[in-house]
């Protein structure tokens, strides 16, 4: 499989030449079409039986793991939520072996013990992929409190729901990141439903970065349009963290264009709210603004192609691996005493 | 009869006990507008209204607590867990205050409230949603537990539940909110603390308790089925009330059969299966022709890869196994 | 036991005339000085050994429960910490069966069964007295859930410590009760430490009303020096609980004058600042508006005497009062079936 | 060999460690600037800073997730309780997080790290306050379980548990830490798994197998001396470890007693009580001369006044009568 994921490592904003935005503005545009192209693949996969347990796809979304990854420095992390695919995907992960994640094969980036829901990529940044709503926000403090212990200068970026801004965990892991100054940025991706439930039947308050001042979080809110206006934005948020000790709860508005999961049909909204975002798609944008800029639609063609024939290979990488060996769900388990 | 789905059972449970008592309120995630994560609450909202069917934010421990308080206050709450799972981050609550309210006030609150949803492992949902969870509640002083496997019971023991002024932890499985089975339509009861052999003794061939509940059922009479034939004659016994357990019916059989397995889903350390074996080594001690044995998961956090899954849940091969063994056929 | 055990049920706001206002001050500061010298005497039987296990005393804090005994209606409730002794006495509970408590007897208000932690008292608005930080926080949502499912007009009034408000439970039930709208007051009692935590070491804010916006929580903030001014601002937010449906936070300003519990020596205090708080007493301040007003120093003696002749008689009572029966150990752990 | 209180040793297995590896750090409640609740932590802030001693607010959930995160950046925390108790609303972190995290990630991250604090009843703690979490933590896979009893022992798996890469439930006992105890000065670990007899058979009249942790040992000790007089020898082992579990230690005395009681504190439904029980049943049938029986709290909520606590807890009389009971000398 030959594919591009290479990792756009050079963090600095990116110039005003003309030439190097449109490459950047084409690197963004390829990930965040390759993360929609794999989600669609991982959807057909599941319809054929292929894949099996929850399936929750980030398309809609993918402009916020994109530009995440981009911005990010070695070393810094990322800790997400059961909706993880677009992260692994944008930080480098092959897709192949997200695939084969999905299909509970030996390959699969955890062996196939973890699916969809568990996501770990640590050499990438990819901290993971938690599926208890919440319980991964300590978690990620932990972690930004380990930088702070060793005085390392990572950045870890922990990114939940606006569902997961409701329950206990996320409130301690809130309050000690405040408390102790732990270099972390907080991302809600607030796509205005958790499950089938909608923002106004889990909070009484619209603005979730009305919660910042009690715990001393610095915040920004904003409507993911623009995946390099997204980019910028965290980038000042995570630069505060990195260099100021000041963590931050950045609120994203976005959307998911699909269900929660695969098995839900999507009833509690209306077609029109829908389409309404579906024509805001920060990809669609991404795409027109590389047209403004004068890529050709043979370019874009060749791009979407590319990414295409990636996830059609990936696909079938997951299909013709292995089976975890029957002896290895008693790995890992525990570490075996030396 | 009508033969009903067990969800359509548990639906049917609720909606009776709703109409019955005002006092009766559903709670918990997208058991109204989403008519239920696994639709056991459908139609309840448009039949009820919010007041009574009441959606929540994530925040198990928020409104198990709220439940807990309402039911102080005279309300008799439904609190759905979507899953078990979820109830983890609930686990104070209801150890401290569901479990002790009643005590520790001198029985001046009593706390009528019902703690349901599935529980254990469902199909390739990975280590953190399928666990089994009456291993943990069955320890707490101060509830009941209930699992259910059939439409019949699951209607019976929720009605029941519901008007227990106990608190209650009800299992179910999302695997079996689809199994048909057969339900009165008059009312009835079934009352907690009360097994129910779910397949008899035949009286020909070695005999052979078998105690399963919830999931473990399916598993208990398929392997009972493979038994026959080799002349191991299985009497099923669904335990259904896990505290408190029925001791009688457990050791009425052991006494006919001198032999026990216990099949069910669940870890291996301690838990109901462990206290169960541990009352009949110790109830019926000249009773016993072989050690007890337990077929139940193996002691490892699940796995999502379906083959690696399937090694880990009991099966009826290997209850079968067990079976013989017990009977002393060990090939 | 002859005692002053009247709990005042005229819940309007003190007349402005000399009398009714003397009468009202004397009955809260009586209130205070019971509190104060049941604290007293329960310090006393725990140094004699009658008292086992964690006795947090209240000493300091009493106008607290004492404006809020003031100002509750018929079917309000109070739901609070294991720092409950002084709202037990303040709601009219019998000081013997709280002494008896204390001593674990037979007599005592749960019979014996839950000590200094759990005093509860149903009929008197005592809805508990919970030793596991944070956890009463969604019970007492709770109670306010079913005042709004049985419209009943009852307001719940949830006693918390600032160390309460940075565990999960505590925001799940706040923004709850924001979310729903319930009747209820949170108050939290910033005595400006957690046992030898200050406040400093457990939030990154000083104001904790700050986090009221975030739950859509009305708010108000003050230092307890005055129990009629404390009565006043409470009742303020008890009455937008129960005719607006507008839940508060309500933090104030306090201090403990003991330990923690008794087994701690409070080393992380200086002695400047106990004196300074001391020299603040809300029970002193009472004292002195009542000589202002012309009591005499008899009456106040007289007062006085009477409340040291009541506990005397309470803790006389408790170590008469026979201990609970060996069964009672095995009633309340389930209803039996009918 | 100094003679030291327990909490002096496990201060003692701390201290060594945080000098020996600066990647261990201690987190919790009132553990640095008071000197820790039970001043298992004391002089510890002075000697390495706040850095390496870091206290908390009140928020289990919140720095037990952060030490998980922690551990997952290779750093090596220990996770103070201030009691077991409040480890209720850190369940979730526990379960979910520390003992899946390793298997989950297939072993891309390790979890090297210490829970630690007193568990069980202390004194007149009432019910909150008097619990035994071994019964729900040994039932995860992914996590290993220590009990202490003695400060040799404290000393010795305490260092043993901050070396050892997987995450530890470590059990101590409010009312044991002034226990005193020889310590040997030079450094020794004790491996986890391993049992050990705190008493040993005598080998004059008839045998028991007595099987006991943390504060059931003093009670074990106790009874057994009321036992030897009557001809009951007993020989009583200290499981220490209570996952994984020493079946080797348990089998080998079971096979020269033919007759095991269990004391611990803690709840009798399941639990490692059953488990052990349970074990030895199914391990050493045919060794059996009597059941297993576990003299352990009753199955009740504790209640605060001293008579009724002292009528729930397991005593040296209740266990002589077990003693009793298995050697078939019941009155
Ligand atoms: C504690 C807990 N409760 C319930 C669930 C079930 N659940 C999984 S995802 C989800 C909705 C989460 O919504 P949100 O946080 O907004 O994230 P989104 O799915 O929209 O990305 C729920 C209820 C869970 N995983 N954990
Ligand atoms: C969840 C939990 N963790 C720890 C404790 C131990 N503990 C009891 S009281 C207390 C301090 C509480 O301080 P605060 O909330 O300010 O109330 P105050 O005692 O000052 O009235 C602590 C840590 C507990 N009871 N529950
Ligand atoms: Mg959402
Ligand atoms: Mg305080």
């Amino acid at each position: 499989m030959s594919r591009d994921t290479a990792r756009k490592t050079d963090t600095s904003p990116p110039s005003s030449g003309a030439g190097p935005d449109l490459d950047h503005l084409r690197h963004l545009y390829t990930q965040m079409l390759r993360i929609r192209r794999f989600e669609e693949a991982a959807a057909r996969a599941y319809t054929q039986g292929k894949i099996s347990g929850f399936l929750h796809l980030y398309i809609g979304q993918e402009a916020i793991a994109v530009a995440t990854a981009d911005l990010m420095e070695p070393g810094d992390r990322v800790v997400t939520t059961y909706r993880d695919h677009g992260f692994a995907i944008a930080l480098g992960c092959d897709s192949g072996a997200c695939m084969a994640e999905l299909f509970g094969k030996a390959t699969g980036l955890v062996g196939g013990v973890g699916g969809s829901m568990h996501f770990f990529a640590k050499d990438k940044g990819l901290w993971g992929g938690y599926a208890i709503v919440g319980s991964h926000v300590p978690v990620a403090a932990g972690h930004a409190f380990a930088s702070k212990y060793n005085q390392d200068g990572r950045v870890t970026l922990c990114f939940l729901g606006e569902g997961a801004m409701h329950i206990g965990a996320t409130a301690e892991g809130m309050n000690l990141a405040g408390l102790w100054r732990l270099p972390i940025v907080f991302v809600i991706e607030n796509n205005m439903y958790a499950m089938g439930t909608p923002l106004s039947r889990q909070s009484p308050v619209d603005d979730l970065t009305s919660r910042a001042p009690g715990w001393a979080l610095a915040s920004d809110r904003f409507v993911v349009n623009d995946v390099l206006e997204t980019r910028t934005r965290l980038a000042e948020a995570v630069a505060h963290a990195r260099n100021e000790n000041r963590p931050a709860l950045v609120e994203l508005l976005t959307y998911r264009f699909r269900g929660h999961s695969m098995s839900d049909p999507g009833k509690y909204r209306t077609k029109d709210e829908v389409d309404e975002w579906r024509s805001r798609d920060p990809l669609h944008r991404s795409e027109q603004q590389l047209r403004d800029a004068g890529i050709t639609e043979d370019a874009l063609t060749a791009i979407d192609d590319g990414i295409i024939a990636e996830m059609d290979a990936a696909t079938a990488f997951a299909d013709e691996s292995p089976l975890p060996e029957p002896a290895h769900r008693f790995r890992h388990n525990l570490i075996e005493d030396v | 009869m009508a033969t009903l789905q067990i969800r359509e059972a548990l639906r049917a449970a609720i909606d009776e006990e709703m109409a019955r008592d005002e006092r009766v309120f559903v709670m918990g995630e997208e058991v109204g507008h989403y008519d239920g994560a696994y639709k056991v609450t459908e139609g309840l909202l448009k039949k009820y209204g919010e007041r009574r069917v009441v959606d929540t934010p994530i925040a198990e421990a928020g409104f198990a607590g709220i439940g807990i308080g309402a039911a102080m206050c005279g309300l008799r709450p439904i609190i759905e867990f979507m899953t078990f799972n979820f109830s983890a981050v609930a686990f104070d609550q209801i150890l401290n205050n569901a479990a002790k309210l009643h005590q520790l006030t001198a029985g001046q609150f009593t706390l009528p409230m019902v703690f349901r949803g599935p529980n254990g492992a469902a199909h390739m949902l990975s280590s953190t949603h399928s666990q089994a969870f009456e291993s943990f509640y069955c320890g707490f002083p101060g509830v009941k537990v209930v699992s259910v496997a059939t439409p019949y019971d699951a209607k019976g023991l929720l009605k029941t539940a519901i008007r227990d002024d106990n608190p209650i932890i009800f299992f179910e499985s999302e695997i079996m909110y689809a199994n048909r089975g057969e339900v009165p339509d008059e009312e009835y009861l079934i009352p907690i603390g009360k097994a129910d052999i779910k397949r008899p003794l035949t009286g020909t061939g070695i005999g052979v308790t078998v105690i399963t509940w919830g999931q473990g059922l399916s598993v208990a009479l398929a392997a009972a089925e493979l038994a026959a034939p080799e002349g191991l004659d299985c009497e099923v016994i669904d335990l259904r009330s896990l505290r408190p357990l029925d001791d009688e019916a457990v050791l009425a059989s052991v006494r006919k059969t001198n032999r026990v397995v216990l099949v069910y889903h669940g870890w291996p350390y301690g838990g109901t299966g462990a206290e169960v074996s541990d009352r009949i080594q110790r109830l019926a001690f000249d009773h016993l022709d072989a050690p007890v044995l337990r077929v139940c998961y193996e002691d490892v956090n699940m796995p999502y890869a379906e083959n690696l899954e399937q090694l880990v849940l009991p099966s009826p091969a290997k209850a079968l196994e067990a079976f013989r063994e017990v009977a002393y056929r060990k090939v």
